[in-house]
């Protein structure tokens, strides 16, 4: 994460501030930033979002974009079920050392990292829909991220923005039929119908998970952390909660502390307790931000979604 | 000096701080002395001129054999080589801190206000190093991002061993000047005192 | 048609190149009648060897012999690694020294297709993980500005969390050869789920299978998780499960570990 | 002046020339030529000069990377401006240093102050192979400028060292011929650069040219084709 | 797609625009909130956004100027951008020459001198492709160095302009832009003077033909020099309220 | 990393005194080019243009390839330009992305080839889909004082009508491709012969106008402009990249000064390639 430099002094207070239950924002241990989301903003993509974990209008800024190709299959692929292949990017406008080749490090583990999330079928996307034809085509979805500003939090941010841009994906509906070309063997065939209303959503998408990251500061932690909180951390565990209160990956961070295995067991119960009430955040968000797609106005104003303030 | 050859892995509960010391080797982590590298587990009764709190408490650190790589630490003297000139410094690679030597060349500079204690600006560094000269120096701090600071204001401090233009090595016959016994031609270095 | 853009530095291979077929002799399923393939119990380790000392490993490309090398073999896995330092270091900061990791696999060492001497993203990952799982250990305030480098390589894998844990387990042994002040000596150990049942150290046949894997590194001197990684999906409570049995399957290791580098240092390394 | 020689590098000198007798007699070499496990051997291809009384040797070869050497007039320019001086390009492998106090009459209160990219014309005060070679814009004893410091106006223009080294032994007829014609200050730099300053900007153009042709062409050629330009002009 | 698909006979081209008629434009200054300046800039279906950050200390010194401030300039395209997927390589020539010309239009543009020793960055994202690239480019530019507060000699309006059956058309969408018969012209102006900042044609145009295809790109750039008022109108009076109130 | 070396303040203000009075420092009129040199060498489609010190050398080779899958009745052109052998110091390679003047040199010189389609591509075709001609341009900078762009573009188009390619006859589905010493080679098609010229421009305000640039000129100047034209008057491309912002009247001085001077390189090249 781009380093920030803080003076002992304003770490003490952080370190200290936590552990008394007062953190430098206001909010108490648990309490999550504002997040605001908007979907549709790429027309040209399948499905898009924008994501902004951050009140006041300062916060971590995330744009991710799904695009849906036809991949042939190849021996040694899995045979019936499409695949996500996904590739997070940080622009230089989060921080100056991401310019040029600064942000190769970031990125490769931001991309694990929403592949671990994400990629697998613990993500609850049913990559079985995925398959065209078995052993012959399949969809692949790219997921692109892109990191427009980091202020801490962009793990939560990524899988928030990530859920909401396959929630909104739309796939053109493909019709498969048999063909027996001359030599009288039946090969199935399939064409993409490449009509703009008659496209339907991706399965399972409902089960996505969301992350929660837990930064352990002095002996206590704190869910969400700001940037001052990221650069005192000593240890931080990233967990993923399906809406069915599945547990679907478990990752800790952070270089200078390990932490007590009782502290484990307890962030996993606080994980499971926040998981409920973000997934109605975000279903509230989600509904709101879907208002705003345009759906509305003639030529769809896909762009009218960054143009009002946040 | 009673001790009885332990071996300890790091981590090992060696002791209470109320009753030892924590020598090199050890670590304290809330009250308890753990050990810190692979050794034997060694005692040392109080030498008398520890510092003078009422308990003599006995020193209790662990000890291995082999090579111990050092890293320089302010104060400690270094064994180095001249890499480059320049009017403003000499850099130096680090090759032994307090007769150790190091895994691999540590960096550190002498300014040239740090060469000589006396008549700071008259120094010339072109008079003082050459690249190739080994010299004796002491790491007066940490320095920059890339180098250590490293002085040679002591008379023991400077170069110890430099090779002249014709490419034999010299005899400091002066604190300030070197000659080389073929040629008898003299340069101008700044010689560490010749320790017998 | 061959590429038209020009790439300076690199032979442009065959415009098609096709897989090579071969026939894999199917090897025994992972778990047939609820034991396993090879006969081990549930919670059970593969065999560990260990060997530490100044010529265990000697990596070609560094001038100066390693300050501290180990050869750990676990099962099938076998892993060596190459500890540098401390020495000066690029990125750094006066107040603490700073530890660098790097993770290789060989070409041969694992099933799936690997493309020689690029570093996989996957690759970097490793090295991610094992440095934030060794750093803890380490007293790096006792380094100030200097780095302590380890090299990593992957002679063979079986199971890809089994060859992270085998490669921390190896770390751990190499700096307490290297003689570099640790807080206490890091064990790891790996786990997988298969059909609800926590499966301890397993295989790459038995990994394929699982539903969930999950890796788990720890410090028993002062209890401490140094890295916890789970990825697939479990209830909460087999989690906890999961994570006790792991626990004290590293201690096991741990006993290992510290067993071998006493002995080691009875008779001096050969 | 011994007859001109072309040597190839390599080539054996032998220095014994009919000078008088005392062998121990010691020789000092400049540029060009070296001395080789005993023997005297050119390092430079160019034409051998020997000075007979005082056993001097050297080459002259036309390159046009310029080495400094201590004591030769210099023209640079300023790069970059550093705390204890002014960073000089004059050609050489690295920048050339000028003291801030380098200059007549210059103490640490009154300083000169040069913008970068200003044209100084300098003498070579330090040049050793070990540390940056540094200039100075007076004679560092008598503390006078001799012509030496910032140039202002004119242009400047690169031309080979052999040429310039003609060109300040006053050897040059294409100078005095030009001299004749047209009144112009000159400043002539070892390290292959001239400064012309004249009040027309043609004129300048016209003896920047006349130099740049006169490298190859001998006294008479010189003085026909500069009467030639005067008439053109 | 020959010629004549590319004009309806009844002068309609294939978006259904008239010959000077321009792209659908909306913008809005301030998008970004860490960057200190940001717009982002839609004309069309060509979606760009644009952080600038400086005059700010340069990240290696050894490139910082004397007397004037030097532009960084990084263009890149985000993956899901145009309709096929793909991963433009860093080293792509058509990528660092875009980025070279937005680059040199603002050198002439900003005033440097004013910020010497320092550096500006431009960073552009290339959200959505259709056709006009460098022209959102410069326009997005523009408005975010004006958001930024960077002292400039004057806005630098860019349009594109091309030439088909005789009538010169405005503003070209992508399929215009490949297509190879039509030749197109960039033109970026300072509104005030109608100076030439930037100029780029490619594929053939009669000489005599010129002047009235320019003509009609400069009265482009002036129509968006209009749009782009009003932008830094709207922001500023959304600053001013919040002050105000 | 080398540092570009910036001309002295003097050389700067010299330069600037004298073309007010419309006199260049190597004594050139303020609308003239340096003397052109064009050797054609006695292998088909190697030229070498010598601009005053400025010297290029242009290759042209074929190859039969298969075509694009879009476009299967049309050849191919290849194209590279690749400065960093250039023997100018200053240019910043060192960091592996090609310098931004060889951005804008091989961009310039592809834009003139290809966008405005010189080589006819359709008669470079042998079979639909199978097989078609695919021209190769390899453009070598062997010294740079100043101007690479016009002295490239002359070097691409003499070495292009130089170039002959080996003669080729289709009965059915084969062709046959004759050897050289068999059938004389038969040269390209090509449309139109599209020439760059390039303007500098000094002063404040840019209004000083000066043709072919050398070195010092190309540092000092604050503006430049580059018009390609062919001989039937059709622009094949403008290159007006960033510097001082100049009046609409300059381009189109510009564009009539360019017409005089493409005739006279066009006339050029045509005794060159009848040697």
């Amino acid at each position: 994460m781009a380093s920030l430099i803080l003076s002992p002094a304003e770490q003490d207070f952080i370190i200290r501030g936590v552990e008394k239950g007062f953190r430098g924002d206001g909010r108490g241990s648990l309490d999550r930033r504002e997040v605001t989301l908007r979907t549709g903003m790429i027309s040209q993509a399948n499905g898009s979002a924008r994501c902004r974990i951050g009140s006041l209008g300062v916060g971590t800024d995330i744009l991710v974009g799904v695009k849906a190709e036809v991949n042939t299959w190849a021996a040694g692929e899995p045979e019936e079920c499409g695949t996500i292949v996904c590739n997070v990017e940080c622009s230089p406008s989060a921080a100056q050392e991401f310019e040029g080749r600064g942000a190769d490090e970031i990125n490769v583990e931001l991309t694990q990292l929403l592949d671990r999330i994400v990629g697998g079928e613990q993500s609850g996307l049913d990559l079985r829909k995925l398959c065209i034809i078995p052993r012959q085509a399949y969809w692949v979805l790219h997921i692109d991220a892109l990191v427009l500003d980091v202020k801490g939090g962009v793990a939560d941010a990524l899988v928030w923005a990530t859920r909401a841009a396959l929630l909104a994906t739309k796939l053109p509906r493909v019709v498969v039929e048999s063909v027996t070309d001359d030599s009288g063997v039946a090969r199935a065939e399939f064409d993409v119908v490449d009509d703009a209303e008659d496209q339907m959503g991706l399965e399972g998408a409902r089960d996505l998970p969301l992350a929660a990251t837990f930064n352990q500061i002095g002996r206590r932690y704190v869910v969400d952390a700001s940037e001052q909180e990221e650069a005192v951390t000593q240890a931080k565990l990233t967990v993923a909660v399906s809406p069915k209160m599945e547990i679907c990956a478990i990752q800790k961070g952070g270089m200078l502390k390990g932490f007590a295995p009782s502290l484990l067991s307890e962030i996993t119960q606080t994980a499971l307790r926040i998981a409920k009430e973000e997934f109605a955040r975000f279903d509230a968000l989600f509904a709101e931000a879907s208002k705003h797609n345009g759906e509305l106005d003639e030529e769809p104003s896909t762009g009218s979604t960054f143009l009002e303030p946040f | 000096m009673s001790s009885e050859s332990v071996i300890v892995t790091p981590g090992r509960r060696l002791g209470l701080t109320q009753e030892y010391e924590s020598g090199p080797g050890t670590y304290v982590r809330n009250g308890m002395i753990y050990s810190s590298i692979l050794g034997t587990k060694k005692i040392e009764q109080a030498l008398a001129e520890t510092s003078d709190d009422s308990i003599k408490r006995p020193m209790l650190f662990v000890e291995r054999q082999n090579t111990k790589f050092a890293i320089p630490v302010i104060g400690s003297e270094i064994l180095g080589r001249v890499v480059r000139i320049n009017p403003r410094a000499a850099s130096v690679a680090i090759m032994m801190v307090d007769s150790a030597p190091c895994q691999e060349d540590f960096q550190g500079i002498v300014r040239v206000q740090d060469i000589r204690a006396t008549e700071k600006d008259l120094v010339q560094m072109i008079n003082s190093f050459r690249p190739g000269d080994i010299i004796r120096a002491e790491v007066i701090s940490l320095g920059d991002q890339r180098s250590y600071f490293l002085a040679t204001t002591k008379n023991e401090h400077g170069v110890v061993f430099a090779q002249s233009e014709a490419g034999n090595s010299m005899i400091p016959i002066s604190w300030e000047e070197m000659q080389d016994p073929k040629t008898q031609t003299i340069e101008k270095r700044k010689c560490a005192k010749p320790v017998t | 048609m061959s590429a038209n853009i020009f790439d300076r530095r690199r032979v442009n291979g065959p415009p098609r190149s096709v897989e090579p077929l071969y026939t894999d002799e199917g090897d025994v399923k992972p778990f047939t009648n609820g034991g396993r393939a090879d006969g081990r119990s549930l919670d059970q380790l593969r065999p560990i060897f260990i060997k530490t000392g100044p010529l265990a490993v000697q990596p070609t490309f560094s001038p100066t012999a390693p300050s501290g090398s180990a050869y750990y073999e676990q099962g099938k896995i076998r892993i060596s690694c190459a500890v540098y330092g401390p020495r000066q270091g690029r990125k750094s900061n006066p107040r603490m020294g700073s530890f660098d990791c790097d993770f290789q696999y060989a070409p041969f060492s694992c099933s799936w297709k690997r493309r020689p001497h690029i570093k996989g993203a996957d690759e970097k990952e490793i090295a991610l993980i094992l440095e934030q799982a060794m750093a803890p250990a380490i007293r790096l305030e006792a380094y100030p500005k200097a780095c302590i480098d380890a090299f990593v390589t992957v002679i063979e894998s079986d199971g890809k969390f089994a060859t992270i844990s085998a490669a921390i387990n190896c770390i751990s042994a190499a700096l307490a050869d290297a003689g570099i002040e640790l807080y206490d000596i890091v064990a790891a150990c790996s786990m997988s789920l298969n059909a609800s049942q926590w499966v301890s150290d397993c295989n790459q046949a038995e990994e394929d299978v699982s539903q969930c894997s999950l890796f788990v590194s720890r410090m028993p001197s002062a209890d401490e998780i140094t890295y916890l990684l789970q990825q697939g999906k479990t209830m909460p409570d087999q989690t906890d499960r999961a994570v006790q049995t792991c626990s004290n399957s590293c201690a096991r290791v741990y006993a290992v570990l510290s067993r071998y580098l006493q002995a080691s240092m009875e008779q001096p390394a050969s | 002046m011994a007859e001109t020689k072309v040597v190839l590098p390599g080539d054996i000198i032998d220095t014994s020339l009919d000078s008088d007798e005392e062998e121990s007699s010691v020789l000092r070499l400049g540029p060009g030529v070296a001395q080789i496990d005993e023997q005297v051997s050119a390092v430079a291809a160019g034409v051998l000069h020997s000075d007979n009384e005082k056993k001097q040797w050297w080459v002259v070869s036309n390159k046009r990377r310029y080495v400094p050497a201590e004591g030769e007039p210099v023209v640079g320019v300023v790069v970059a401006r550093h705390g204890e001086g002014y960073r000089v390009d004059i050609g050489s492998a690295q920048g050339a240093l000028l003291p801030l106090l380098a200059f007549e009459g210059a103490t640490k209160r009154n300083k000169p102050n040069l913008a970068v990219g200003t044209v100084v014309y300098a003498r070579v005060a330090v040049a050793n192979s070990v540390m940056d070679p540094e200039i100075e814009c007076y004679n560092s004893h008598t503390g006078k400028s001799e012509g030496y410091g910032e140039l202002a106006g004119g242009f400047m223009f690169k031309c080979s060292l052999g040429l310039a080294r003609r060109l300040i032994d006053s050897k040059a007829p294409v100078l005095n011929a030009l001299g004749s014609g047209i009144p112009f200050e000159v400043a002539v730099g070892l390290n292959g650069r001239v400064w012309i300053n004249t009040e027309a900007p043609a004129t300048t153009v016209l003896i920047a040219n006349a130099i740049k042709n006169s490298e190859f062409l001998d006294a008479k050629q010189c003085r026909q084709m500069v009467k030639e330009l005067l008439e053109k002009q | 797609m020959s010629r004549q698909e590319l004009i309806s006979p009844e002068g309609l081209r294939v978006d259904g625009r008239r010959a000077n008629e321009l792209r659908r434009i909306s913008c809005r200054a301030s998008v970004l909130n860490s960057a200190d300046g940001s717009a982002y800039y839609e004309q069309g279906n060509t979606k760009v956004l644009v952080a600038v950050y400086g005059p700010r200390e340069p990240r290696n010194r050894s490139l910082a100027q004397q007397d004037h401030a030097t532009i960084n300039v990084e263009f890149n395209i985000a993956p899901f951008s145009t309709s096929e997927r793909r991963k433009r390589s860093k080293g792509d020539k058509r990528l660092l020459e875009i980025s070279s010309f937005v680059k040199q239009t603002f050198e002439g543009a900003i005033q440097t001198a004013i910020y010497p020793r320092s550096q500006i960055d431009i960073y552009i994202h290339l959200l959505q492709h259709d056709g006009g690239t460098l022209e959102t480019c410069i326009n997005a530019a523009t408005l975010a160095l004006v958001d930024a507060g960077i002292s400039m000699m004057d806005y630098v309006c860019a349009c594109t302009a091309g030439f088909i059956d005789e009538t010169p058309i405005l503003d070209l969408n992508f399929v215009e832009e490949s297509s190879i018969e039509v030749p197109n012209l960039t033109v970026a102006i300072m509104p005030r003077n109608g100076n030439i900042a930037l100029l780029q044609m490619e594929s053939k145009l009669h000489s005599s033909k010129l002047e009235d295809v320019m003509e009609l790109a400069v009265e482009g750039c002036k129509h968006i020099h209009r749009k782009l008022d009003q932008a830094v109108l709207v922001a500023a009076k959304d600053l001013a309220d919040k002050l105000s109130n | 990393m080398v540092v570009e070396i910036e001309p002295s303040n003097i050389e700067r203000e010299f330069l600037l005194e004298a073309l007010e009075k419309g006199i260049r420092v190597d004594g050139r009129g303020i609308y003239d080019y340096r003397t052109l040199k064009i050797t054609c060498s006695p292998t088909y489609g190697l030229v070498e243009v010598q601009l005053g010190q400025t010297r290029v050398l242009a290759r042209v080779t074929c190859e039969v390839t298969r075509p694009f899958p879009d476009r299967p009745t049309e050849g191919l052109v290849q194209f590279n330009a690749d400065l960093s052998n250039l023997a100018a110091p200053g240019l910043d390679s060192s960091s592996g992305k090609p310098s931004v003047q060889e951005v804008a040199v091989s961009r310039m010189i592809e834009r003139v080839i290809r966008q405005s389609r010189a080589i006819d591509t359709e008669a470079l075709c042998i079979l639909a889909g199978e097989k078609v001609w695919s021209v190769r341009l390899d453009l070598h900078f062997l010294d740079h004082s100043g101007n690479l762009i016009d002295a490239a573009s002359i070097a691409s188009i003499a070495a292009l009508r130089h170039f002959r390619r080996p003669d080729v006859t289709i009965d059915g589905e084969e062709a046959i491709i004759h050897d050289v010493n068999e059938r004389n080679p038969v040269p390209l098609s090509i449309h139109h012969t599209p020439i760059c010229v390039t303007f500098g421009f000094f002063g404040s305000n840019g209004d000083l106008m000066l043709v072919d640039p050398n070195l010092l000129e190309e540092q000092v100047q604050v503006s430049s402009f580059t018009i390609t034209l062919n001989s039937h008057r059709e622009i094949c491309a403008l290159s007006k990249a960033g510097g001082v912002p100049l009046a609409p009247s300059l381009i189109q001085r510009c564009t009539q000064i360019a017409l005089t001077k493409v005739d006279d390189i066009n006339d050029k090249i045509q005794e060159a390639l009848m040697a």
